[in-house]
């Protein structure tokens, strides 16, 4: 019997997807059956995420991006969203398809496989995060895209809030990949109140497009 | 039908320009040496001094458990004699200290924590101190409450269950040690603060308070949670201890549904029922020093959590009182019982941690000894200061390494 | 949860996201001729302050960064400007 | 009984019948009634019994100040009748009764507390000795309100939420109401919690004018509803606050309304402000018999006929010391009640128009009297009056007495918080005399009592509060102090503490059956300070958390030593402030744990799964936890560990050498490429706390293991020793990153080859060497030839997301040389045997790098780079009496002692870490820690097991490793 190879999320979903891709050995969710206008969650493990570090960071531009001048800011452009961490460090995760590969630069390091990574969509999703953290999705001082790096249901997780207003409400989040099971399971319950629902990587590019 | 009823600790006396030994810190181990040094070594013109009033600190904050399985040979036989002087002193100071002796169950959820545990019991038996390891079935009969079941987070394999255990009034034992020692003569004396510590030629001579100087060659540092800084400010001794908040929790009362203590370490939890009917439960410690005994939301619900799993009745239970105390935690979980090292007459009995309570007695007895005689009982000795700097930690904490940096 | 910190990098957060790590006693003594008595001090002996103390923190559930911050420990609060107050 | 209808002011709702059973009757009540209002609606006027004395108990107030109304309902012990709304179906039990509340087979108690007096069982019951034992059980049986069983099953859904706020106010009377509003006007976000079901405070039941035309029922009403509309404010209703701690946290939870997803739900917000405005509740009064049945204080009377339509007696008398017992009295009489005299504390001070009013009705009004004394065996039917020196009396029938000395505020969100509260003699209350940062207060608890002052109170609270929160408010905060100034003060409170009464059954704490008389005793023993009377007498320690007695008695305390003013300090108040379900508190409760990538799949492969950690991990494969046919499998063919949880990391930079220096006892700069290199880290005592291995794959680039417990912990381990260095260096945890594979056995190298194109031979990749090859072309691997189990081994690290197809591919390609799983307990015997260190296992705390015999690890030579632990191995190095770990073999090997066993002469000299039958040596086979002289080869060890009942194993001391010492097999 041949074994065939693939890569697998941490995470399953319950019930099945309309639509999936194969990519790069990994199956892709795209679709799920659409349930009006309530909170989605989405799988974007398969997503591929750098680390970078670098005492002298700003010399970087990975996708050609700039990194963002101060620890909590986010860029995202050409489908690299880069969020930058402390002094020394960043985090880059590409939410556009193109297949990439690591600059030859020993201050990358890939972490895609790490972390699970997930999208939270829809208006109701701070009602959801609410339950499970006491991170302030809503800081005054902080504008969209902004990371917080901090604990969500009891985890370390890098938050990144997309928009946290009711037209644009929009979360991407990591923790270790370890996690993913639990994780997954406390968010859905978390969301249950408001039909959170799992849906497929197309919502999160769809959303991404608007 | 009272008439002119005696204060239960004596009349109040205004403190003497001189005394024999002074006790700082009118808790269980401050009351107890005074109490034994009075009674037993005939040294009676002892003062102890307190700050607010008797049983203010951890005295009268902890939960009062006592038990006699302690990991270690030099410590079980401490606590195993400790244990033993509940019935004879609630018949010496004439003073019901409610001993309710309900065996105690330890709690554990692995297979490496039943063989760590069967290293307490082989202990605790060969110094012949009852305890017993016993499975999930057995825990379940003694605490029918308790769940079992394999689906929660630390699912029970079994318990190392200690008969002599139980629970006492702590406020009793203060009162009626207090009592007791005033009826041999010690002052007791509330609303003291000691200010100062007199030190001429490596010897102690006096201690200074806000009531005015004694002159003295004893002092017995016994001030709990304070001992740290007093040791330092007073004396220029740092000690190895972290001042933490404990905190601790009773329920609304209840008829009675536990009849043993339940603890968990897995769970940092224990749990067992006063006399009163309330579940008293508790254990967790921020592990930032503080001198605040304020309590924490995190804790109580980290406390229901625990309880809704272990003990799931219970989530129908309601929490009524939550409250905090000092702990003076050591890096070995063993107190620091010491003495003439290097002041000649400066005495300390601290570091107590989670154990001053179980302990008080047999500790009071010791280190009344120790200052009557000048020489360090056996029984003491594995409890010098200097281990630290020997590298020679007690192993009361089995655990590896306590996560933190500064370990 | 009661204690709330300021990490240098993330800004004020809950206490229960970071690890103390310790009063401030200084960077490691050099080795040579050490005795045991002043190495147990560095390891070990704590002045235990009843006030404000200068302590190690890490920020473990956020960004890990190692920093010192002033705290009353009678109060359990950061304090902003201890040079003032000390 | 018929509720009174048409009231503007009712919340219930007298179309809506909800059916509930009590005392095995069915009878009704009306949505919106709490139990309470229901059961006096059905005539029910003893509700249960007394703690001590089982004395009758019943309404007395409606917000759960006392025990009184502890109910069971559902099978719920102790819920507060007066708190919670009537639901339909309910089942509802009085609690501490024998028999029924009416007939109580205990009622005999109350004739012996003469008996009883304060702290008696400390005096009595144990002489003799024996007694002691028997009486601890009735002490038991006596004790506790409530009864749960072990079995019971709280019903309901638990949550839990953590909103954060600018501002937080406590409570939705009008000055919270106030506050709120005047907050959220400069956008900033508002949560407002209110323990009733409806916000409006005080003013929802009153009919009293606001002097702008409308009742103050009629215009806090309209103010809530403007609120409600206000999107910058969140409202919590039936939400009672339970905590406030540190930098305004507050603790609170919410009931459940029948649209609710839950039943109870958790609340804990961070607030930058938060403001009090929790009002007042009413001083008991003192008198003899003060909590008998028919006496009720005056909100309690008020609120019964104006919010739920119920008249509370027939003929009453008040005896009160605040205007809102004169108003209540003219409500009442208006209401149909009748009034026989209303008798007050205070010989002045009262609004005229509340006078003229009682003039009107003929009501008789006693200035300066006060009850001492309501009559009745179970309920009341007389009360006497009597002057406060107590010269003149006077007797009344009634079936009601509504009594209050005055009002107390409710000040436990303060004392949370921490602020101060002193004695302030004007209004008799303790005020906040010094608040903690960001912490308002307004309304009610500042002895306020005018509405419009209330309201101004309010909204310059929530002004302030939003200065708090930075907003510029000075011109908004100038108006808002003006316009207060501008309104009247603080009433001035009446000051009696006790009636002039000579009995012994005056109660200041009802839950506890606390009397005056018990706090004299107390005082005359000693106990001088509130808080030893508070424990001596257990006063304040009940159910109603301290309702009841929190105001008297420091007051009755302070008066007892001669200067209330100088002495009065209020008791200490703890969270929670309303007793809270361990389930509430409980909410989601979410285990989270780490899962391998092949968790699934050993699962499914019949794998014995545990939390181990934070990870869960297979320990068997099969129900022999022996786990010999594993075992044989890994010596003989070939096995697969999931190793996936050992830590694992990158370390790079210009100074990674430094860092690696600095924690691991070896020296790190003679790591070679290609090369692993094994060393452990110690901590500042030199004890172990971890070992690993390490490998150099560029120039200053390395990756290194841990083990699973030290994963979490080693970056901000290795921060931690570095930060004070500046070292210029960088770390990724990829613990999770890398699934891991031990592939061990004499097949193992066939397997790989399998699978593989790279060269795996012994020559191209020996023992202790380190590859990256792919697998299958695809999947990337880097690959450690070890030997922790003591055969031919690649441990394989390959990316999480591939790990499943690896474990699959080796799991096929194994099928012909026999590969199986193997699980912990299996890896555990097979390293035993190889005698490899598991740290936790074979050491413990104390336990140094010396004791378990891999001193040799350490390099002395690098002093330079302050190695954490190297002092202390130094200092330790030729120290005596350690416990050293050692092997041995038992002299009868048909017995295998057990783990934790101790080995023991006259005294304990150490202890068995792991023994196990060895398969591979047809005997038992064990370390231990021992003290140093028993650890010479050849010493014979006395093992004492637990239950032994003094039957020793003999054992003796021998070489390690156990299985193939020169370790040939690894180096296949």
């Amino acid at each position: 019997m041949a074994v065939e190879i693939k890569r697998q999320s941490p995470i399953s979903f319950p019930g099945n997807p309309l639509k999936t891709e194969l990519r790069g050995h990994w199956t892709v969710m795209q679709e799920y059956e659409a349930k009006g206008d309530a909170p989605r969650v989405i799988d974007l493990s398969h997503r591929i995420r750098w680390d970078l570090q670098d005492s002298d960071i700003a010399r970087h531009r990975p996708g050609g991006v700039s990194i963002p001048d101060t620890p909590g800011r986010c860029v995202f452009e050409n489908g690299v969203l880069i969020n930058r961490m402390n002094r020394t460090q960043a985090s880059i995760w590409h939410l556009s398809g193109e297949d990439l590969s690591i600059p030859d630069d020993p201050a990358f390091t890939d972490v895609t496989d790490a972390t699970v990574f997930l999208a939270l969509l829809g208006k109701e999703i701070f009602s959801i995060t609410e339950k499970l953290t006491t991170l302030d999705f809503f800081d005054p001082l902080k504008e969209a895209p902004f990371l917080l790096q901090g604990p969500f249901s009891h985890v370390p997780c890098q938050m990144v809030i997309l928009g946290n207003t009711p037209e644009k409400s929009a979360i991407l989040f990591t923790c270790s990949r370890g996690y993913a099971q639990d994780m997954i399971a406390a968010v859905l319950e978390a969301g249950a109140e408001f039909e959170l629902h799992p849906a497929g990587e197309n919502a999160f590019s769809d959303w991404v497009n608007k | 039908m009272f008439g002119r009823v005696k204060p239960l600790w004596g009349e109040k006396s205004s403190l003497k320009s001189n005394y024999d030994a002074v006790i700082i810190g009118g808790g269980l181990h401050g009351l107890a040496a005074a109490y034994f040094l009075a009674r037993d070594h005939n040294m009676r013109n002892v003062a102890v001094l307190e700050k607010r009033f008797i049983g203010f600190g951890g005295s009268g904050r902890n939960t009062a458990i006592v038990r006699a399985n302690q990991r270690t040979q030099e410590n079980v036989p401490l606590y195993k004699e400790a244990l033993a002087l509940w019935p004879v002193l609630t018949k010496d100071l004439d003073y019901n200290l409610m001993f309710f002796n309900c065996g105690n169950l330890n709690l554990m959820h692995s297979e490496a924590a039943m063989n760590a545990a069967r290293m307490n019991v082989a202990t605790a038996q060969f110094h012949g101190v009852e305890s017993h390891l016993i499975d999930a079935k057995q825990c379940k009969e003694l605490v029918p409450a308790l769940n079992i079941l394999a689906d929660i987070t630390y699912p029970i394999f079994g318990a190392m269950y200690h008969p002599p255990g139980g629970i006492l009034r702590h406020d009793a034992i203060v009162w009626g040690l207090a009592k007791g020692a005033a009826e041999h003569g010690v002052h007791v004396h509330q609303q003291t603060e000691v200010t100062g510590i007199g030190v001429e030629n490596g010897k102690i001579v006096s201690v200074e308070t806000d009531k005015g100087q004694i002159k003295t060659p004893r002092v017995l540092n016994a001030a709990g949670g304070y001992s740290a800084a007093l040791s330092y400010q007073m004396l220029g001794i740092k000690l190895p201890i972290s001042v933490l908040t404990i905190q601790a929790m009773v329920t609304q009362p209840l008829k009675p549904l536990l009849n043993h203590v339940v603890s968990s370490g897995a769970y940092h939890a224990y749990a067992n029922q006063t006399l009163k009917g309330e579940i008293a439960t508790g254990a967790h410690m921020d592990s930032w020093p503080n001198y605040t005994t304020q309590t924490t939301a995190y804790y109580i619900k980290h406390q229901a959590e625990a309880l809704a799993e272990m003990l799931p009745c219970l989530r129908g239970v309601k929490f009524m009182r939550h409250w905090g105390g000092l702990a003076d935690m050591t890096p070995d979980m063993a107190p620091i019982m010491d003495g003439n090292d290097s002041i000649e007459g400066y005495f300390m009995d601290c570091g107590w941690g989670y154990f001053g309570f179980k302990s008080c007695a047999a500790s009071g007895k010791y280190m009344a000894q120790f200052m009557a005689s000048g020489n360090c009982p056996n029984m003491l000795k594995p409890f010098s200061l200097r281990r630290f700097e020997q590298h020679r930690l007690m192993g009361e904490t089995a655990a590896v390494v306590n996560y933190t940096p500064d370990n | 949860m009661a204690l709330t910190l300021t990490c240098p990098v993330c800004g004020k957060r809950n206490g229960y996201e970071f690890r103390y790590g310790g009063e401030e006693k200084g960077p490691r003594p050099d080795e040579a001729g050490i005795t045991p008595r002043s190495w147990c001090e560095y390891v070990h002996m704590n002045q235990c302050v009843a006030g404000i103390q200068k302590e190690w923190w890490c920020h473990k559930d956020g960004c890990g960064v190692w920093f010192t911050t002033h705290r009353d420990t009678t109060c359990n609060l950061e304090v902003d400007k201890p040079e003032a107050q000390s | 009984m018929k509720r009174l209808e048409k009231l503007s002011t009712l919340r219930i709702n007298p179309a809506k019948t909800l059916h509930f059973k009590y005392k095995n009757k069915n009878l009704k009540g009306l949505s919106g009634d709490t139990v309470a209002t229901a059961l006096y609606a059905s005539g029910i006027r003893i509700f249960g019994r007394s703690l001590k004395y089982h004395r009758p108990r019943g309404l007395y107030s409606l917000d759960g100040e006392s025990s009184n109304t502890c109910m069971q309902v559902n099978g719920i012990p102790n819920v507060c009748a007066e708190t919670t709304l009537l639901a339909d179906g309910m089942e509802v039990k009085a609690q501490n009764v024998a028999g029924s509340p009416e007939t109580d087979l205990k009622g005999f108690m109350d004739k012996l507390d003469w008996a009883m007096p304060a702290g008696f069982y400390y005096r009595t019951l144990h002489k003799p000795a024996r007694i002691w034992p028997i009486a601890l059980k009735q002490v038991r049986k006596a004790a506790g309100l409530g009864k749960i069983s072990a079995e019971f099953q709280m019903p309901g859904k638990y949550d839990e939420i953590y909103p954060k706020a600018d501002v937080c106010v406590i409570g939705g009377g009008p000055a919270g109401m106030s506050a709120a509003l005047a907050a959220a006007e400069n956008g900033l976000r508002v949560i407002l919690l209110e323990t009733r079901p409806w916000l409006g405070g005080f003013f929802d039941y009153r009919t009293a004018q606001n002097g702008a035309g409308l009742s103050l029922s009629q215009s806090v009403r309209q103010a809530a509803e403007q609120l409600e509309q206000n999107s910058n404010v969140r409202i919590f209703t039936q939400t009672p606050v339970v905590g406030v701690y540190n930098n305004n946290l507050v603790t609170a939870f919410q009931k459940g309304c029948e649209t609710d997803y839950f039943d109870e739900r958790y609340l804990e917000i961070r607030a930058t402000s938060v403001v009090v405005a929790t009002g007042c509740s009413e001083r008991p009064l003192l008198f003899e018999n003060n909590e008998r049945p028919g006496v009720m204080q005056i909100g309690c009377a008020h609120r019964l006929a104006q919010t739920y339509g119920l008249l509370p007696g027939k003929q009453a008398v008040f005896s009160i010391g605040h205007d809102l017992g004169l108003e209540a009295a003219l409500d009442l009489f208006d209401l149909g009640l009748e009034v026989l005299c209303v008798a007050d504390i205070r010989e002045d001070g009262q609004d005229p128009a509340l006078i003229e009013g009682l003039q009107q009705r003929n009501i008789p009004f006693l200035r300066g009297w006060v009850a001492t004394r309501a009559h009745g065996n179970k309920t009341l039917h007389k009360v006497t009056l009597a002057t406060i020196p107590g010269t003149l009396r006077k007797d009344f029938s009634c079936d009601l007495l509504v009594a209050s000395a005055g009002m107390t505020p409710l000040t436990g969100p303060l004392s949370l918080a921490q602020a101060k509260l002193a004695f302030e003699p004007y209004t008799g209350f303790f005020i906040p005399r010094q608040l903690p940062a960001k912490i308002q207060v307004a309304g009610r608890l500042l002895g306020l009592n005018h509405p419009a002052t209330i309201e101004a109170s309010g909204r310059l609270a929530g002004t302030l509060a939003a200065g708090d929160c930075g907003v510029s408010v000075e011109s908004r905060l100038k108006e808002a102090r003006e316009k207060l100034n501008q309104l009247p003060g603080p009433d001035q409170g009446s000051k009696l503490v006790t009636a002039p009464v000579q009995g012994r059954k005056t109660f200041i704490c009802f839950d506890e059956d606390t009397t005056v008389k018990n706090v004299k005793q107390a005082l005359a023993k000693g106990f001088d300070a509130t808080e030893l009377i508070k424990r001596f007498t257990a006063a304040g320690t009940g159910p109603g958390q301290g309702g009841i007695p929190g105001h008297n008695l420091p007051l009755f305390v302070a008066q007892y030593h001669g200067d209330i003013k100088a002495t009065a300090m209020p008791t200490t108040v703890r969270a929670p402030l309303v007793p809270t379900y361990i389930a509430t508190y409980a909410g989601s409760n979410h285990d989270m744990c780490k899962r391998t990538p092949v968790h699934d799949s050993q699962k499914a492969a019949g794998g014995v799964i545990r939390r181990i950690g934070v990870w869960k991990r297979a320990r068997y494969f099969s129900k022999d936890f022996s786990c010999r046919a594993e075992i044989e499998n890994v010596r003989k063919n070939v096995g697969l560990l999931d190793a996936s949880t050992l830590g694992k990391f990158r370390l790079w930079g210009p100074d990674a050498l430094n860092a690696l220096q600095r924690v691991y006892a070896s020296d790190m700069s003679r790591i070679t490429n290609g090369k692993v290199k094994y060393s452990a880290m110690c901590n500042d005592d030199a004890c172990i706390i971890d070992d690993g291995v390490v490998v150099k794959r560029a120039e200053n680039d390395y990756y290194f293991t841990t083990s699973t417990a030290r994963a979490g912990a080693t970056v901000e381990w290795i921060r931690y020793h570095t930060r004070y260095d500046g070292w210029n260096f960088h770390m990724v945890n990829l613990t999770d990153a890398f699934g891991v594979i031990n592939m061990a056995g004499p097949n193992a190298r066939k397997v790989l080859a399998k699978v593989t194109d790279a060269d795996v031979s012994d020559d191209a990749f020996p023992y202790a060497a380190y590859r990256e090859f792919m697998i299958k072309d695809t999947i990337p691997v880097r690959s450690m030839r070890l030997g922790f189990v003591g055969e031919l081994s690649f441990e394989l690290h390959v990316p999480s997301s591939y790990m499943q197809a690896l474990w699959d591919l080796l799991t096929e390609a194994g099928k012909e040389f026999g590969i199986r799983h193997f699980g912990l307990e299996a890896q555990n015997v097979l390293r035993m045997e190889k005698a490899h260190l598991i740290i936790g296992s074979e050491s413990e705390q104390r336990t140094t790098l010396h004791d378990v015999g891999l001193g040799f690890l350490w390099s002395r030579d690098k002093s330079e780079e302050k190695t954490v632990g190297a002092v202390a191995l130094r200092q330790t190095e030729n120290q005596e009496a350690r416990l050293k770990l050692v092997g041995f073999k038992m002299e009868d090997p048909s017995r295998v002692p057990k783990d934790g066993s101790i080995i023991v002469d006259n005294r304990i000299r150490g202890y068995v870490c792991i023994a196990r039958h060895s398969f591979a040596l047809q005997e038992p086979v064990g370390l231990a820690l021992v003290d140093a002289p028993l650890a010479g080869e050849g010493t014979r060890l006395q093992i004492y097991e637990d239950e032994c009942n003094g039957q020793h194993l003999y054992a003796t001391v021998v070489p390690t490793p156990f299985y193939d010492p020169e370790g040939k097999r690894i180096r296949m």
